[in-house]
């Protein structure tokens, strides 16, 4: 996966994310924000639980999703609150689908834009099986390049970097550093799977309902996410699919079908011509 | 089927109307470029002539069409930065910088009527990869993880290229005398009919993830497609051969129609984002779950 | 072979050179990525602080690059705090340069229904003559009941759990050595 | 309880997070389901303002079952000592204790006394004069009375003597049973008494509990009370100055201890030192007698009173002129800041400054307030932004209403722009009493500055403006010392020079004292406070110590900043050890006495006199603290012992009771006295009261309102809606309700409702949840509302101020608003625009009526 990178590469890191400990503070949310300058995005009370951030996307890369469960009566009573990050798949459909080269594997194994490549073409947010990455219509900031056709929008996508620039000065990123309850883990990838692991484990043996891991599968539809979860319902009640996959498993199936199509197209022309000109 | 406050899971894709017109002009240009080939070999020099012009007309507008829709007009060469296999937006930008430039060169050089090696060997090129462009966009959406484009994807190709041919087809028609345009009658005709039949074919397989296609604004732009096409290769094929009139309307009405084909397939991609339960339940069900273990919370589902 | 530069940067090439042959990682990188840093190695210092918010006292790096600061996050030296910080102490930095900081004295005169300018020098002076003006005029020696007031009632300072102790030392002494007794803040609040 | 600590403290709630994990059993009693109780084990949910009622529960569990720990009682408390027999309890006189008088609204505090003499409070806030004689010493307490040697006169170590304090709590809490909590609490009483076996089983030799409570319990015209009766339980379960134990105040400012300590507060000087009062202290040594008692740590309060003054005004202080006692300002009963904002409105007070407070959001009844600043000569505002409080001369929801006219209003105002935390050196002292240094980052721009710069400069702009003044009032204006260094262009103070006055030195040789058993009664000393004494040893500022926390040995950290007193992380810790002064058990290990070195020692700095063995009896002679026995390890009260029974020192009680809320739906279960006697109430055209209970009118405010904070925001909101990051996550005012309230008014999901009490009407959004459920009360089902108090008409987001709601009804000891529990009506939409929003008020009101 690092092979490109040869020596540089780095052991690969990621991010546990504990939901059974998330108090909801949203400090990750603000964190991130902080540090990669992401802009506000519009002041919307949406009713939603403690929820006014919705989902992930171009000016929002945590999110804290708040889930009120359970019957009138008190001991019932559950909120689930969990944080939401990019998974930096192991299998990546947006990386593999961006034509610029703009995202990339780093050396770390994480998958980032380049914001200074991005082109804004877009392909990759649909291909997100999350719904992660997304495009920023907000003003740009810098002067147009080529005045006539530059667009007065960002334009670009953006998405979790996990701090790259952290990571190259040994620091880990915001959101995990700022959690006050080490419900973000930061580390190598290894290890947080272990330490998952026995999380569950501890979990199931209180019988803690509902504890599941989510995205730890190197096995799973994108190879293991890079960021994953312990859950305490079922994904989608986050907002998760159940069962990504990556769009460009099925890539090679697709080529053959589109080289078949192509002959055909050809053939079929050809035999537009059996019967001469008239 | 329950989500986080009903909200998708799936970001709806960021393109704009640039691009279904790009699927349109991206087919008619390839497919073009092939009926001119095939043209040339058969010595209809007419038809050869005028389908390399309409190829490079429809090639020179493709580029246009994708540059506005980037968010950063201004770095569009970055596309050429890297090739991608495991990207058809990257390879179909190396086909299509390729195929436009050949066409071009060879519909000039045509049009001059001068090197009729260099001309014929441009057409030869832009042949070879306008085949591959008319039916590429189709590879491109389906390699998404917008489910009915995703799971139509051993469709979609078929779906695009017989449109690409009926595009073709009907574009010649229209600027070709009834007497040196009966191949392209036949690729209008026949394009449309397949076209249609294969749709037909998509829509049953998909099941469940069909439905976009049959509602809301996908759902209408079907049925103008369907119209148009069958009505145009109709018109064509009953007055085609006689009047020239016939010809032109049918050919436009067929155009028309294709034009709708690619909106309808776009736009059934948006509505199958948008809607958790395309996401959601077909995934349950590959992941063999069961009914949800807990049953929702009363109080967000009042609060969706 | 040694090609231009332009041309030797260029990732089609640097894909099979680089043995990065689908394009996904190092070819692609740019020179930005290649030369990323944080932005905190480059401040010009940092300074142990305290979170102003709530009374946890949470510790905090205050980064400072050209007279601004950067950036602010948790202090991991704190027992207190191990370096964590809630979505407040968090936003330090934008707090500090909220689009609403008010850096310019702000005047209203009596019945005044717009905001005018002043001095800070001219509002100092203004506000100290208010006081002993008022302190003057309301100046209470002994009470009705003739015992010892030394004191005005005209005057109430409120504030200071907000501030450092060393600022509430001054407030308190200033204000028994002027009689002033109403000094109240959040601690009744 | 009391407390919502993962929303308002998320940081300090890792430690419970910690702990969870760790298998503690973790309860949150909260009228809401918060994000408190989601992370907790356990959840019950009471009626806001019952907590007396459950923790009273607790204590007569605690009795009933003899669950409570038999040594540390009889040896640490004063459950042994009798009580005075002209002692009546609420329970003889229908809700009141003996010496109540109707007339002044008062209780006269004698027959509270330990039998056989005079006990003083301890607290070292008094403001009114004592008078042994009528024994109307009650005030905020002076601090002990003629004990001989310490101990009390009359005391039975069997606990069995019917006027014994154990005694006395027993009988007063008899009909706190689980029945009672459930009936008037709206809990179940298993869910109560689980709750009870939990806290016992975790308390003892072996095991310790702890409380953490904030402004949900302070916030109650029976504030202090319930603090208390927290306090009582946890005497009684010997949880008190052992590790994992004690009573945790989460403060919600970075400084609010340190502003208490070093008070911005009318009624103390530093340290605790009372002000004198208009009433008494005619002279300075009837002033000294009251506030010095014979035994316990306040034996030396002339030492810390003299050294203050020499702070304060240098030479000019001496023996001959008492220390310029008599011309120092005088107080009365309450000059508090809503006493203060009742004047603005008489017109009594012309001037008025504010540092870095929005009382027009912040305070109750905040309404009132912006009146009261309208009707001021001049106001001066320091602020980073331009909050409410400055800007209600034409923002407001008066101004909207028209009650209210720009052009009408004469107040003067000054706007200064101050300079934030990063701008500026200084301590803060943080909830645990840890003084802890920010040092400056960047200059403060424009015309921004710290508030040590303004109030520095202006004392010395006024003693300059004055200085040739023969006026004898200006005399000690004249006399005060301030001298401090300053620095950089805009000349700001040394902050650090400010520090070491407050630490103090010894005038002769000018070295920095390394605590306060160095203070020196005949002006040899200086010290601004003397419970800070020791901060700045050595000439070294050790409140800026920051040795990581993996560098230090101890979990205790005792190298990162520093504590008051001396450095100590846990107060009364001789009490982690038992009485012959070895630890209760290894496990809770803290302090002890170490036989071979002849003294007490480790993991805290002892808070006890090194070398007094345990078993140290005090000679009848004995002064101060040295009159404190071996075993009494409460050592700032006289007699030595923690007080589950409080002769002195409270206005309203020696033992906390049950009482309503003051406007609150229901009766008072226990007695006809409904809510505490002794709340200070204030009804005025611009404070009127709701009609409560039974009370004709009382069905027009039918629900129990409780306001609160939100981990997106800060208080008023100065602090967060200026900030963008913050400000999305919490961008609207909203109230929470039940299904069925919303079901029974017809509230819609998302939508909007107007609240409404007699003094003002908001609107908000409506969050419909299970978290704040209705529950049943005294048979009855009683509907809670839950209202965030951020908001108000400034910053990047804006809405209705729910203290406009609220009124002004004061805990009677410390003067604090009662907004925790007060009663509102509701009804969908939004509320009326203009002169439509008073009228409405005005209509709800006469139908009250």
């Amino acid at each position: 996966m690092l092979d490109s990178y040869g020596t540089e590469a780095k052991e690969r890191v990621g991010f546990f994310t504990d939901t059974s400990v998330c108090i909801g503070c949203k400090a990750c949310e603000v964190a991130c924000k902080e540090w990669n300058l992401v802009p506000e995005d519009g002041l919307v009370w949406t009713g939603e639980s403690y929820d006014n951030t919705s989902e992930l996307g171009a000016n929002t890369w945590r999110h804290v999703a708040f889930i009120e469960q359970g019957e009138p009566e008190v001991d019932a009573l559950r909120w689930l609150m969990s944080s939401d990050v990019c998974k930096h798949c192991t299998h990546a459909a947006c990386l593999d689908v961006c034509p610029t080269g703009s995202l990339i594997r780093t050396e770390y194994g994480t998958v980032v834009v380049q914001e200074d490549i991005c082109n804004g073409c877009g392909y990759c947010v649909p291909a997100c099986p999350f719904g992660v990455i997304d495009k920023r219509h907000l003003p740009r900031q810098d002067p147009p390049a080529l005045p006539l056709i530059t667009k007065k929008e960002d334009g670009r996508v953006w998405k979790c970097t996990l701090c790259y620039d952290r990571l190259k000065g040994g620091h880990e990123p915001a959101c995990a550093k700022a959690c006050p309850t080490d419900s973000i883990q930061f580390g190598p990838l290894d290890d947080l799977r272990e330490r998952a692991e026995r999380r569950l484990e501890k979990l199931q043996a209180q019988n803690a309902n509902g504890a599941r891991l989510y995205g730890n599968d190197p096995d799973d539809g994108v190879g293991g996410f890079g960021a994953f979860f312990l859950l305490l319902d079922e994904p989608e009640v986050y907002g998760l699919p159940p069962d990504p996959v990556v769009t460009t498993r099925d890539l090679p199936g697709m080529w053959r079908t589109a080289a078949i199509a192509t002959g055909a197209l050809i053939a079929g022309v050809a035999a537009a011509f059996v019967g001469g000109s008239r | 089927m329950s989500s986080y406050y009903g909200r998708p899971v799936l970001k709806e894709p960021v393109w704009q109307r640039e691009i279904p017109w790009y699927f349109f002009t991206g087919g008619l240009g390839g497919a073009s470029s092939v009926l001119s080939l095939v043209a040339r070999v058969s010595g209809n020099e007419l038809l050869a002539q005028r389908s390399i012009q309409i190829a490079s007309a429809a090639d020179a507008v493709s580029p246009l069409l994708l540059l506005s829709d980037l968010g950063r007009p201004e770095r569009f060469l970055n596309m050429l930065r890297v090739f991608k296999v495991t990207s058809p937006m990257s390879v179909g930008s190396w086909i299509l910088a390729y195929t436009s430039a050949a066409s071009s060169v060879s519909a000039f050089l045509n049009t001059i009527g001068r090197f009729k090696r260099t001309a014929d060997l441009a057409r030869l090129a832009s042949a070879g990869s306008g085949a591959p462009l008319a039916v590429y966009t189709a590879t491109l959406i389906s390699d998404t993880a917008i489910p009915v484009w995703h799971e139509a994807r051993h469709e979609l190709p078929f779906l695009f290229g017989s449109s690409a041919i009926a595009s073709a087809g009907a574009a010649s028609t229209i600027v070709v005398p009834p007497s040196d345009a009966g191949p392209a009658r036949r690729m209008a005709i026949g394009g449309a009919i397949v076209e249609n039949v294969v749709m037909k074919a998509m829509e049953k397989r998909l099941g469940m993830l069909g439905e976009p296609y049959r509602q809301g604004e996908a759902g209408n732009y079907a049925k103008l497609a369907k119209a148009c096409s069958l009505g145009g290769a109709a018109l064509i094929g009953l007055g085609g051969r006689r009047s020239r009139i016939a010809a032109a309307a049918g050919g436009t009405l067929l155009l028309a129609g294709e034009a709708a084909l690619r909106w309808s397939v776009f736009k059934a991609g948006f509505q199958s984002a948008r809607d958790p339960k395309y996401t959601v339940t077909p995934q349950r069900e590959r992941a063999g779950y069961g009914p949800p273990s807990r049953t929702r919370p009363d109080s967000a589902e009042a609060s969706m | 072979m040694n090609l231009p530069e332009v041309v030797r940067r260029w990732p089609v090439l640097r894909q099979l050179r680089e043995g990065d042959p689908l394009g996904l990682g190092r070819a692609a990188r740019s020179r930005r990525s290649e030369a990323l840093k944080p932005r905190n190695d480059a401040a010009d210092h940092v300074v142990q602080s305290v979170c102003p918010y709530c009374a946890v006292g949470c510790g905090q790096l205050v980064y400072v690059k050209d007279g601004e600061v950067s950036h602010i996050e948790g202090d991991p030296a704190s027992p207190i705090s191990r370096g964590r910080l809630c979505p407040k102490g968090q936003a330090s930095k934008s707090f500090v340069h909220s689009p609403l900081r008010e850096f310019k004295v702000k005047y209203r005169r009596p019945y005044g229904t717009r905001w005018e300018e002043l001095s800070l020098e001219d509002a100092m002076e203004m506000i100290a003559q208010r006081i002993i003006d008022t302190r003057a005029a309301s100046w209470e020696e002994k009470t009705e009941e003739g015992n010892p007031a030394n004191r005005t009632m005209a005057i109430g300072n409120l504030g200071g759990a907000t501030l450092d102790n060393e600022e509430n030392y001054l407030i308190k002494k200033l204000c028994v050595g002027l009689g002033i007794v109403q000094v109240e803040n959040q601690a009744r609040i | 309880m009391g407390s919502n600590m993962a929303e308002n403290h998320p940081v300090g709630f890792q430690w419970v997070m910690e702990a969870r994990e760790r298998g503690a059993r973790i309860f949150h009693v909260d009228p809401r389901f918060t994000r408190t109780s989601a992370m907790c084990t356990d959840w019950i949910g009471i009626r806001a303002g019952s907590d007396i009622a459950f923790l009273g529960g607790v204590v007569n569990y605690i009795l009933e079952h003899g669950r409570w720990f038999e040594e540390y009682v009889k040896h640490y408390t004063n459950a042994p000592v009798v009580i005075s027999e002209e002692f009546a309890d609420t329970e003889d006189l229908d809700g009141l204790f003996s010496g109540w008088d109707p007339e002044k609204g008062k209780y006269d505090v004698s027959s509270w006394q330990y039998a056989g003499m005079e006990v003083h409070g301890a607290a070292g806030q008094r403001e009114e004069g004592f008078q042994p004689t009528k024994g109307e010493g009650s005030g905020h307490g002076g601090h002990g009375g003629g004990l001989k040697h310490g101990e009390p006169p009359e005391e039975d170590p069997e606990l069995q003597h019917p006027r014994c304090v154990f005694q006395l709590l027993k009988k007063h809490y008899a009909r706190y049973t689980p029945e009672f909590v459930s009936e008037t609490c709206g809990c179940s009483a298993e869910a109560f008494v689980e709750y009870c076996d939990a806290i016992c089983d975790n308390s003892g030799r072996e095991r310790t509990g702890a409380f953490c409570y904030a402004v949900g319990w302070t916030q109650h015209t029976v504030g202090v009370q319930y603090i208390r009766t927290a306090a009582i339980i946890q005497q009684l379960l010997g949880n008190m100055g052992r590790p994992g134990g004690g009573i945790m105040a989460l403060r919600g400012h970075a400084s609010i201890q340190g502003s208490t300590d070093i008070p911005t507060l009318y009624n103390i000087l530093p340290g605790y030192l009372p002000m004198p009062h208009t009433e008494a202290y005619g002279d300075f040594q009837s002033y000294m007698d009251a506030n010095t008692s014979p035994t316990g740590w306040w034996g030396n309060f002339r030492s810390y009173w003299v050294s203050l003054m020499k702070a304060y005004f240098g030479e000019h202080a001496t023996e001959e002129n008492d220390w310029l006692f008599k011309s120092l300002p005088r107080i009365d009963d309450d000059n508090s800041a809503y006493w203060t904002t009742l004047q603005m409105l008489d017109g009594k007070v012309k001037g008025y400054l504010i540092a870095g407070e929005n009382p027009a959001v912040g305070n109750t009844n905040a309404r009132a307030h912006r009146l009261g600043l309208a009707k001021l000569d001049w106001l001066v505002v320091r602020d980073l932004v331009e909050i409410e409080s400055a800007a209600f001369w034409y923002d407001s929801p008066e101004i909207e209403s028209g009650e209210l006219r720009t052009d009408e209003i004469p107040t003067e105002i000054f706007f200064l722009p101050a300079a934030a935390h990063t701008e500026k050196d200084g301590s803060f002292t943080n909830t645990q009493r840890l003084l802890q240094w920010h040092w400056q980052a960047t200059e403060p721009k424009g015309d921004a500055r710290s508030d040590l710069w303004f109030y520095f400069h202006l004392g010395r702009l006024i003693k300059q403006k004055l200085a040739e003044s023969e006026e004898p009032r200006d005399d000690l204006i004249k006399a005060l010392r301030w001298e401090y260094p300053t620095h950089s262009q805009i000349q700001e103070p040394n902050a650090e020079s400010v520090l070491q006055e407050v630490n103090g030195w010894e005038i002769e040789t000018g070295e920095f004292l390394d605590g306060y058993p160095k203070l020196k009664d005949d002006g040899s000393t200086v010290c601004g406070c003397w419970i800070y004494c020791g901060c700045f040893t050595e000439g070294i500022n050790q409140t800026a110590r920051k040795k990581a926390h993996w560098e230090q040995e101890s979990y205790v950290a005792p190298e990162w900043a520093w504590s008051w007193p001396a450095n100590r992380r846990l107060l009364y810790n001789r009490a982690s050890a038992d009485p012959a002064g070895k630890p209760w058990s290894e496990r809770k290990r803290y302090v002890w006495w170490d036989e071979a070195e002849g003294k007490w020692t480790g993991l805290d700095v002892p808070d006890f006199k090194e070398d007094k063995e345990p078993g140290y009896v005090p000679p009848d002679d004995a002064k101060a603290e040295e009159a404190i026995a071996g075993d009494h390890p409460f050592i700032m009260q006289a007699d030595g012992r923690s007080w589950l029974f409080v002769p002195q020192g409270l206005e309203d009680g020696p033992m906390p009771t049950h009482y309503e809320p003051h406007e609150s739906p229901f009766d008072n279960p226990l007695y006809s006295q409904r809510a505490n006697p002794r709340r200070q109430q204030f009804e005025r055209p611009e404070n009127p009261y709701n009609p409560v209970a039974n009370e004709p009118g009382a069905e027009i405010y039918p629900y129990v309102a409780t306001t609160y904070r939100l981990t997106e925001h800060h208080t008023a909101g100065g602090m967060s809606r200026t900030v963008p990051y913050l400000s999305e996550l919490q961008p609207a005012m909203f109230c929470e309700v039940s299904p069925e309230l919303a079901e029974e008014v017809g509230l819609e999901h998302g939508g909007w409702a107007t609240i409404y009490s007699t003094r003002a009407a908001i609107e908000a959004r409506v969050l419909v949840t299970d978290r704040i459920p209705s529950i049943e009360v005294q048979g009855r089902k009683t509907h809670q509302i839950g209202l965030p108090y951020h908001w108000g008409t400034r910053g990047l987001t804006t809405g209705g101020s729910a203290n406009d709601l609220s009124s002004i009804a004061l805990d009677p000891n410390v003067h604090i608003q009662e907004v925790k529990a007060f009663s509102v009506g509701i009804k969908p939409g939004r509320r009326p625009r203009g002169e439509a929003l008073p009228a409405f008020v005005e209509q709800m009101r006469n139908r009250a009526r």
